[in-house]
């Protein structure tokens, strides 16, 4: 599990490093503030995210707050059976949607480390955020 | 002796200082929904007036994958807990 | 012990709805009685009788109509809250001149002073939020 | 206006001392915690208070955090109509809805003054807040 | 320029109709063009052609149905928040063997991809929440 | 340039905090609904960081009887002045 979670730090400390503006333009930036299960926002805002992705539209996911729950692993159904976002999650790769920022502020206040999410992500300062906010021509909040 | 329960995160919302302030020596707190991330370790130091009286909901904590996240000093209960809960306490109050 | 819930949040938009139904059927389970759930504030959204969720998602209304039909549970929607947010049923939907009507029994329309009543005659009243 | 400010002072001063558990005690206890126009919990919390003083129940009103602004004077109508909650909060007196308590915390996060507030009301205190939860049968949350 | 608006919050419950609306009204008033209002999660509420608001409150289906009207503004439902909230127009109400329907043009349902192409192909987006 | 909108009090929600991060050097932001209470003496602190570029709906102050209890520093602006702030922006970001 620690030997995963290394692999996994450094793998994303690589990509942190290469991450530059160009690599971060795009149609449309979907900021998700909300954690699954608890309100529906999490779910309408992947789903604004699939669907401009499967028109063809360059599409980059912002995870802030407490929406970065969004990706801890092990996530399971409701009890009464809602599906919560886990199979969405696993879906984003296929639609070509690869860059998923993680604001960093917030990941520390919750005391999440990347091994503890369910997907390869970079964390971002307040700057980065600022970046992203002006090189998607489209911005949308969840 | 009163059950309050929370459904919002301290990293959230400020919620949880208006459900401290209304908790009574012997009252006890179960976070529900989004509230059970407050039994974090990171989080849970919002509630250490009252330490040893946090709940948070085993189903609710599964579904966002935070079971094995939580707190050592927070109780763990499933929904017969939870009426076992509001059983004992004289009246719950809902804090959102 | 006779309980009472009161619900204030919207199906599918908040937990609060999957939570009261959960506590609900594990209530009735343990053996104790349910009186009614009050439906209140965007709770009231939970008695459009047209919902349509998809097959693989639990369907709240359905969950509540088996609670009354099963054991009993009273049903019961705010009236100012309800009309406001366009969910009337027969009577109401003729009085207010409308073709149509989005809610019909076992949920039935009613007045605040029927939440009042439920809180002061259960041992135990329990409100899920959004 | 600083002269009445103060005469209402005076007189919160004095149902302030003569603040006992007895005078608390109730059937149902309404909390507010959010403020006009912003979302309709404020006036159906109203609702549900003043439904239950006209069928003779002993009513006391508590406003927490950003509730407390709910009693702010000189309110107006929502840019559309909306009718906001004032006219409801005059009729409460008419309802023998009397016991106005508004959380001291709050007051001073907030930065308000009894006097900016438009009915007279008591400044609770946590012990008074835990107080008013046990003598009441109800204790309802808006 | 030429405006959407994106519309998160119900009628009601939360003031963020009401903020749309006179955002909406004023946009018209100085000139601009608003293409559509686009209306999910929640806002979806908004299209509910039994809302009977009290005489003395604004009427916010209303005052949406003038700005198609008077403005030509597209009323866009997301359809797949719109189902599973019990919002379903004659067609949808039959393809899911329900009698009755709730909601009726000028308010249409549509995709996602149409508040996609919304928000690209307008000079500005404005999302009012809830 | 962006604009910023944000509906919640500081007094109550902690997502100003994200909108902070978020705004650029000239960004501007105006709160409101329920946002407008951050235009008091007592919570406008919160927004020191970015003094000089906030504004506040006046009708919703006004809805509120908060118009004339707002702090000097913020610039209180009609919904015609809300538009001309979307019209010179970039974008506009709803926070809430």
């Amino acid at each position: 599990m620690s030997k995963r979670g290394f692999a996994k730090e450094a793998e994303e400390e690589v990509r942190a490093m290469n991450d530059t503006q160009t690599d971060l333009q795009g149609d449309l930036l979907v900021i998700l503030r909300h954690g699954p299960h608890g309100s529906s926002l999490l779910r309408e805002g992947l789903d604004m995210a699939l669907v401009a992705a499967a028109f063809g539209r360059r599409v980059s996911l912002l995870f802030m707050g407490t929406g970065c729950t969004a990706l801890v692993s092990g996530q399971g159904q409701g009890p009464l059976g809602q599906k919560g976002t886990q199979a969405t999650l696993n879906m984003l790769e296929m639609y070509d949607i690869e860059t998923l920022l993680v604001e960093s502020e917030a990941m520390h206040a919750l005391g999440l480390k990347a091994c503890d999410l369910s997907l390869p992500v970079i964390e971002v300062s307040p700057a980065q955020i600022q970046a992203a906010m002006t090189t998607h021509r489209l911005v949308a909040t969840f | 002796m009163n059950l309050h329960t929370l459904n919002r995160s301290p990293a959230d919302s400020r919620v949880y200082q208006q459900t401290l302030q209304a908790m009574g020596h012997d009252d006890q707190l179960l976070l529900i929904e989004d509230g059970v991330q407050g039994a974090l370790p990171q989080l849970v130091r919002y509630f250490e007036d009252v330490e040893g009286r946090v709940y948070a909901l085993k189903e609710d904590l599964e579904a966002r994958g935070l079971l094995g996240l939580c707190a050592d000093n927070v109780h763990v209960v499933d929904v017969d807990g939870f009426i076992e809960l509001t059983e004992q306490a004289d009246k719950t109050i809902t804090w959102y | 012990m006779r309980y009472g819930i009161l619900l204030l949040g919207a199906p599918y938009s908040r937990q609060a709805s999957h939570s009261a139904l959960r506590f609900a059927r594990a209530l009735v389970a343990k053996g104790h009685i349910l009186d009614s759930v009050f439906f209140y504030h965007d709770g009231v959204y939970n008695a459009a009788r047209l919902a349509a969720p998809p097959q693989d998602e639990p369907h709240l209304m359905d969950g509540w109509k088996a609670l009354h039909d099963e054991h009993g549970v009273k049903l019961d929607v705010c009236i100012a809250a309800a009309l406001r947010r366009g969910l009337l049923n027969e009577t109401e939907a003729s009085r207010h001149g409308k073709e149509g009507y989005s809610i019909e029994a076992p949920f039935a329309l009613t007045g605040l002073g029927q939440l009042v009543d439920l809180g002061l005659r259960c041992d135990r009243l329990i409100t899920f939020a959004p």
